[in-house]
């Protein structure tokens, strides 16, 4: 009797406004799994794909469905916070594994967390942490905010602020606009009058390209104020171009032009799914590869053993470097603080950045003691 | 009409065997929009009046059953109480304002209110914003008579509930009451002239529809366990009404099962990748080319063929 | 000086200016929904998705055959035109003897279906287009790009020039007529079908200008335009319906009423277009410039 | 009486069917009009008079058939095409055009040929358009926009004018005046089938009558046959 | 008991569009169990003066009293309700009922259950003799359960009679009740009208001169949206400025 498939779910919002983020995670899954070797313990490994919409109820029937009656005992990506929220409860009560690679909600390590469930690549908190950190370092002390009103905009907003005030600058003012919005002249206009020398662009998607494409347009920084970019994936300054993008610094967990090994991983993948991967589809790489290796050590695919073996061995892959995944469930890794490099400097159309700076993990995420997650004692 | 009869017998047998070979949750999912649409389709295909709204009942009620079962900490009767009293509220509400206009002015009326309420819900601290109003728990019916935590149990507490809502429709509709709405449906000024105020039926109208769609929204937050902006957001408005269409305008069974076409598409779709809407916007486009009548209409055509042979 | 709830003068002419450049884009879109839903009765909800596509095929036209902006301005909207006039032949025409919700139905499928194959080829984050006039003027209060100069001027001619065709030529008043009732004034000798098909593709035309008029300053994508259509079928019912008049000035002006809230209470500025239809609608039933049956 | 030269047929109807959906309404109607005759069908309500009409003009799903228009079949035709051969219809319920204003509902409708009136004679005939000219069409009072319904079709120029019941709700000032405006129309060549339930005004005007029952003619009456023929039409017209 | 005859007192009625006086300080008084026409030329402001009766427009000025009293500003319904019915001039039935139906809709108000949504609609059965009695009336009986979409024209007209009867008025308003009817038509509703015409009040608008000649017992003509004369028709019919205004020479 063939013995039964292990299976490992994958959800995103592929259709949505956020699609090219998640390009190619299905191909990075099998990647994973190739490179693990094909089986774990004897057993195949299957993968599932579903697309939630962005909408929590359709991510939580497939969650349900997935965990109760096709016997899925992962599932990673869940980008989209309101999904990875109902997700991780559905994950929680049941007792099964979500490794939550997409969203940006702190919350998913914080009030939200669960015993089973793991934050991979990045959050509010850290992006916060790191752009925040280094450009006050860098001299811009004086900061204005564009927000999209939405949970994670504030929550942008506030961990930046923190860490601008902490580090002696301070905060000028900000507009918070609504989601898809689609000119943002006006708000531009009033973050050039507030002479802050940093605008910091808490939004995302679209917005964030509209933002930086009509700064541009404005003159803002030519005027000599610089953008930092909150929540900007290397997708978005592809889709940007550089001579749009330049000059904006922002944090990534992954740029594929690191070192060799991330170049070479990436030659591998482009020659399944033609894009530069984002940090998002890494990160379902290896968040899979992880999981892996801890169903094979713990020698079963019970979710508490699993996620025991995985909070014990080092996260060692191409995007990560002795991470450790702690007990709230948040990987902790390094993150690079990058900047969109201007068109002379660029060799090629895929050479965007240029590194700035290596924040170690302890620094760039939340310590755990303040982030609520209840079953964490302070 | 014997046929109609024994149609609804199977149906309901169906229902009820319907979780030995579907998945409860998604049943129950199904039903809960099922009955949001009927609610939808009391308004449109009884009392003439199109709302691109209808959202707001839904979610909000959603909002107010999550926050009375877990702020509040009451029973979730409470919170269906809330639900389908909270959305009648609103339906009077914005119902009052919005009846006194006709045809697209209408529907246009209650976009704006739905625009208006889903700003207050992006707002309002106790929502959440987008994350949603999450794990509200599931608690015992009842007073403790009716287990909840067993997916197949509740299934049966929300069928009980669609019958309900159903059944009240029914009589909504073949009630002294629908009668005149139906008149004042066919020819406003007429029905005014023979004594009616015909703004009162309406918004009497709106204001149940408000309340049925109120108990699908807190029964979905019931079974889903959180409330989440899309609920209230336009998207859901215009999904009702693909409902209501796809299953067949002017019957009383059709937005149920277009309803159960809808969810069942999402669901399914999903497993499709990147080609989710695709594929759903072109069978929007097949149905209107090729099944106008909706489902059930075709059906009922096709079955009258069938019988005039 | 005297300043205006803590805003100096300048800046709200500054402010003010970019509302009007956004009413450019609000009355362009009203337009051409306006005049599609006035002859078809139908209520497009391709509008957004071919607004896109006119952006897009900027794009295309530049990037592939390096056609220049100024060209495409006329050759994009022509494309997308005659796309919409293949899609009236093949499949709205079907329709029309139907309530208007069918209408909604296919529109809305057809724009999931050309928003989601786009994506699929050019991706979600889209394409920046280059500003064919780069530049500006120091206005003193604020620094205004000449591209932006150059818009609201092209949108008052389009906007004019659409107004003069349908409310003062004799072509106009068979649209019009054509409306109500279509049967009629086919019976007196016009081809009215062929008025149907050639008023979608202007209406579609009309989309797909302002899009090439937007890749300037928007990012060309995929999803640029799926929010697009509920804000620009409220303007047109704001100006009151079937008239062309209305739109247009209720464009120009819910433009600034939107510039004004950015800065006053920016989170409610996309809302706001919604409570000030509420508001008309109420206060006048059939829109601002609308005339009751 | 005899007719001195047999003008040519100008309308030719025959064993025209016609369907509303599934309901049969036409069972095979027979008649012809020739160049320059004014011809009535009477008939009681639901006899098909009207349905006659929209299938002349091409305005009814489905018809079978002959309908020939100076010897060319038009069953086939779409009707823009028809009304472009020369024939024009005025509508039993007006079709008044609500967003257009009276002067342009007047001008609306295509010259199509020339002979017909110009927009001052029209004026003339209907003192109470002109004083009403700039109002929305659909403000005036029923009266008046029957009088609007036909004056805007005799600016065509359309050899054939089929009057759906014009002189319906009419005062009878009115109704006169309409009657001495179709004996002119006449007298100009125009060539007019008229449908009316007013037969004492269809007396007054009329070549010939046709008599329909039940979605067929089943009688003609020359006008000089009238008097001998009044119990005949009377039974058949119910009066 | 003078004043008692008078079942409706119209006073000083003036409308006015956009700067164009439709109706030009009218008055008019109904005596009570009579047949009053109202006639005049086309656009003299008949239709609009029976809008004003029953506040379907609201007037620029003057008064209504309806039984004694002021239902200037009553609504639509509420004038209904009070007993005081109209017809329409383009025919309006509820095309999605069928003609019992269309009736009983009318027949439902008096029961007073029409809020109750909560109850079957066999409560309404009990209503459905009376309904096809009156559908009978006017001659509808074969057509009782047809769709009121599917009548041609004339039979519409009588169905809405049918409906308004159905109210059993004290006052019944017909805006041209034989438009577009047969002879036939016209000879059963002419006595229709009669006949309920014995217990209640007709103000009605008719360009039908012999129907009017034969069932009024007043005249009023109205010409550009004033009174122009008053009386029983051997009198108003041979007043010069009606003549020229409205009769016409040709025929009476
Ligand atoms: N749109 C329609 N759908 C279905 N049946 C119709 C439609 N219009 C008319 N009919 C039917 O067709 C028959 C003939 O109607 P038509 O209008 O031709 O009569 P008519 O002789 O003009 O009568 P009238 O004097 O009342 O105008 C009638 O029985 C009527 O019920
Ligand atoms: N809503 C309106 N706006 C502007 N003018 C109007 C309106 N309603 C009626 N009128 C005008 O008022 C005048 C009187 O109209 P009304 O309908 O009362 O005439 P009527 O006496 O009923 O005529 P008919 O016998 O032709 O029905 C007409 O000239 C008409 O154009
Ligand atoms: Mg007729
Ligand atoms: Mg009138």
């Amino acid at each position: 009797q063939a013995p039964q498939p292990l299976k490992i779910g994958v959800m995103e919002g592929f259709s949505g406004v956020y699609g090219d983020l998640t390009q190619g995670e299905v191909e990075a899954i099998q990647m994973a799994i190739d490179d693990f070797g094909g089986k774990v313990l004897g057993r195949p490994i299957e993968v599932l794909q579903a697309d939630h919409q962005t909408k929590p109820d359709v991510g939580a029937a497939i969650a349900r469905k997935w965990y109760d009656v096709d016997g899925v005992k992962m599932i990673t990506g869940i980008g989209t916070s309101s999904v990875a929220l109902a997700v991780r409860k559905i994950a929680q009560e049941k007792g099964m594994i979500d490794i939550n690679t997409g969203a940006a909600s702190a919350d998913l390590t914080g009030p939200a967390c669960s015993p089973t469930g793991a934050h991979w690549v990045y959050d509010t908190y850290s992006l916060a942490k790191v752009t925040g950190g280094a450009v006050v370092k860098d001299g811009g002390d004086s900061w204005y905010f564009l927000t999209a009103d939405y949970a994670f905009g504030h929550a942008l907003e506030r961990d930046v602020t923190a860490v601008v005030k902490a580090a002696g600058g301070k905060v000028l003012g900000g507009v918070k606009h609504p989601l898809s919005t689609q000119d943002f002249s006006s708000f531009l206009l009033q973050a050039q009058a507030s002479k802050a020398k940093v605008i910091g662009l808490a939004n995302a998607g679209q917005d964030t390209i509209n933002s930086i494409k009509q700064a541009g347009e404005f003159g803002i920084t030519k005027g000599g104020q610089r953008l930092a970019g909150l929540l900007v994936f290397s997708t978005d300054v592809a889709a940007l171009t550089l001579p749009v993008a330049q000059g904006l610094v922002l944090t990534e967990a992954f740029y594929w032009d690191l070192n060799d090994e991330t170049r070479a991983w990436t030659k591998r993948f482009r020659a399944k799914k033609d894009k530069i991967p984002s940090m998002l589809t890494v990160g379902v790489y290896s968040s899979t590869l992880h999981y892996l290796k801890a169903v094979q050590a713990a020698g079963t695919d019970e979710p508490k053993a699993v996620m025991a073996k995985m909070r014990e061995i080092p996260v060692n892959d191409v995007m990560t470097k002795n991470g450790k995944l702690r007990e709230d469930g948040r990987l902790e890794r390094d993150m690079y603080l990058f900047q969109v490099k201007t068109p002379a400097e660029s060799k090629n159309k895929d050479d965007i950045y240029k590194l700035i700076a290596t924040v170690p993990g302890n620094e760039a995420f939340r310590p755990m003691s303040e982030g609520n997650c209840p079953f964490v004692k302070k | 009409m014997n046929a109609t009869r024994i149609g609804y017998a199977v149906l309901i047998v169906l229902a009820l065997v319907a979780p030995l070979f579907a998945y409860p949750v998604f049943l129950m999912k199904a039903l809960c929009f099922a009955l949001f649409a009927c609610a939808f389709n009391l308004l449109l295909g009884y009392a003439g009046l199109m709302s691109f709204g209808h959202a707001m009942f839904f979610g909000m009620a959603g909002y107010f059953y999550g926050h009375v079962v877990k702020a509040w900490d009451l029973a979730p009767e409470a919170g269906l109480l809330a639900g389908v009293g909270g959305a009648a509220l609103l339906g009077l509400v914005t119902g009052a304002l919005a009846i006194r206009r006709q045809g697209i002015y209408f529907a246009m009326i209650t976009l704006a209110f739905a625009q208006m309420v889903f700003f207050f819900c992006v707002q309002a601290p106790f929502t959440g914003g987008e994350d949603g109003l999450q794990g509200i728990p599931r608690k015992a019916l009842l007073g403790g008579l009716i287990p909840t935590k067993d997916d197949r149990v509740l299934y049966y507490v929300v069928l009980a509930i669609f019958l309900f809502g159903y059944a009240a429709i029914y009589r909504f509709i073949h009630s002294p009451f629908g009668q005149v709405l139906k008149a004042i449906r066919d020819n406003e000024q007429r029905a005014q002239s023979l004594g009616y105020e015909a703004d009162r039926y309406k918004l009497l109208a709106f204001v149940l529809s408000a309340a049925l769609a109120g108990l699908a929204g807190a029964t979905k937050a019931m079974v889903q366990q959180f409330a989440t902006l899309t609920d209230v957001a336009a998207s859901t408005s215009g999904e009702v009404v693909l409902m209501a269409l796809v299953g067949g305008l002017g019957t009383i069974i059709g937005p149920v099962v277009g309803a159960f076409i809808i969810v069942t598409m999402q669901n399914y779709l999903a497993f499709t990748g990147e080609f989710v809407l695709v594929i759903q916007g072109a069978i929007f486009v097949v149905i209107v080319l090729a099944f106008r009548k909706g489902v059930v209409g075709e059906f009922a055509e096709w079955w009258k063929r069938r019988q005039a042979r | 000086m005297f300043e205006l709830l803590g805003i100096p003068p300048q800046a709200l002419f500054g402010q003010l200016l970019l509302g009007l450049i956004n009413g450019a884009f609000y009355a362009m879109l009203s337009l051409g929904l306006a005049v599609i839903f006035g002859m078809l009765n139908v209520i497009n909800f391709t509008h957004g998705a071919q607004y896109m596509m006119g952006a897009f095929a900027a794009w295309l036209l530049l990037g592939i055959l390096d056609v220049p902006f100024w060209a495409s301005l006329v050759i994009a909207p022509i494309i997308v035109g005659l796309f919409g006039i293949v899609l009236e032949k093949l499949l709205l025409k079907r329709i029309y003897h139907l309530d208007h919700l069918y209408g909604f139905l296919l529109t809305f499928g057809l724009a999931l279906v050309i928003e989601g194959l786009f994506q699929w080829k050019w991706g979600s984050s889209g394409a920046p287009y280059p500003n064919p006039i780069p530049g500006g003027f120091n206005l003193g209060f604020m620094f205004l790009p000449t591209y932006r100069g150059f818009v609201v001027l092209a949108a008052l001619v389009i906007c004019l020039a659409t107004w003069y065709g349908i409310e003062r030529t004799k072509l106009g008043a068979y649209l019009r007529a054509a409306t109500e009732n279509p049967t009629l004034v086919r019976a007196f000798g016009i081809n009215v079908p062929r008025l149907i098909t050639l008023t979608y593709g202007l209406g579609v035309g009309l989309a797909a200008l302002a899009g090439v008029l937007a890749a300037p300053i928007q990012q060309v994508s995929a999803l640029m335009g799926v929010n697009l259509v509920l804000v620009v079928f409220a303007v047109v019912v704001i100006g009151g319906m079937g008239s062309i008049m209305g739109s247009i000035v209720t464009g120009f002006g819910l433009g600034l009423i939107e510039g004004l809230t950015k800065v006053f209470y920016p989170p409610a500025s996309n809302t706001v277009i919604f409570v000030v239809m509420a508001l008309v609608l109420l206060i006048k039933p059939a829109g601002l410039f609308g005339q009751t049956k | 009486m005899s007719e001195p030269v047999m003008a040519e047929t100008l309308l030719k109807v025959a064993g025209l069917q016609a369907w509303y959906g599934e309901s049969h309404i036409l069972h095979g109607v027979d008649f012809e009009i020739r160049r320059g005759e004014l011809v009535t069908l009477l008939g009681r309500n639901g006899a098909g008079k009207t349905t006659t009409l929209r299938s002349i003009m091409g305005i009814l799903g489905k018809r079978t058939g002959s309908i020939a228009f100076e010897g060319r079949e038009t069953t086939g035709m779409t009707s823009d095409h028809i009304a472009r051969l020369g024939i024009a219809y005025c509508p039993e319920e007006r079709g008044i055009f609500s967003s257009l204003n009276v002067d342009e509902n007047l001008r609306l409708p295509p010259v199509v040929k020339p002979g017909g009136l110009s927009i001052e004679e029209i004026y003339k005939l209907f003192p109470n358009l002109l004083e009403r000219r700039y109002s929305q069409g659909t403000k005036l009072s029923g009266g008046e926009q029957q009088m609007l319904a036909i004056g805007r079709i005799l600016r065509t120029g359309a050899t054939l004018l089929l009057l759906d019941e014009p002189t319906e709700g009419l005062a009878p000032v009115i109704v006169q005046r309409i009657g001495e405006i179709i004996r002119q129309l006449k007298s100009r060549g125009f060539t007019i089938l008229l449908v009316e339930q007013n037969f004492h005004f269809a007396a007054t005007v009329a070549d010939r009558h046709y008599v329909m029952e039940d979605g067929r003619v089943i009688d003609t009456v020359a006008s000089s046959d009238v008097q001998q023929s009044i119990g005949k039409l009377q039974s058949y017209l119910g009066v | 008991m003078a004043n008692e005859d008078v079942i409706l007192e119209a006073t000083g009625l003036t409308k006015e569009f956009k700067g164009f006086v439709a109706v030009k300080n009218v008055n008019l008084r109904v005596k009570r169990h009579t047949i009053h026409a109202l006639i005049g030329p086309n656009g003299a402001g008949k239709t609009t003066c029976f809008n004003l009766l029953t506040h379907f427009l609201t007037p620029t000025a003057g008064q209504i009293h309806f039984n004694g009293r002021n239902i200037t500003g009553s609504s639509p319904a509420a004038i209904a309700r009070m007993g005081l019915a109209r017809s329409f001039q383009i025919s309006a039935v509820f095309p999605h009922l069928s003609v019992r139906e269309n009736v009983r809709v009318a027949l439902q108000r008096k029961l007073g259950n029409s809020f109750q949504f909560w109850r079957s609609e066999s409560v309404l059965a009990r209503l459905d003799p009376r309904a096809l009695e009156l559908v009978g009336a006017v001659g509808l009986a074969d057509f009782a359960e047809a769709p009121a979409v599917d009548l041609p024209y004339g039979r519409k007209r009588a169905l809405e009679i049918a409906t308004t009867l159905a109210l059993e008025p004290e006052m019944m308003l017909l805006d041209e009740p034989m438009a577009g009817l047969g002879q036939e038509d016209i000879k059963r509703i002419a006595s229709l009208i009669r006949t309920v015409a014995k217990d209640r009040t007709v103000l009605m608008v008719e360009h039908n001169m012999s129907v009017v000649a034969d069932l009024s017992d007043t005249i009023t003509v109205l010409a550009r949206g004033e009174v122009l004369a008053e009386g029983p028709y051997a009198t108003v019919s041979k007043h010069p400025a009606v003549v020229e205004a409205y009769v016409g020479t040709g025929h009476g």
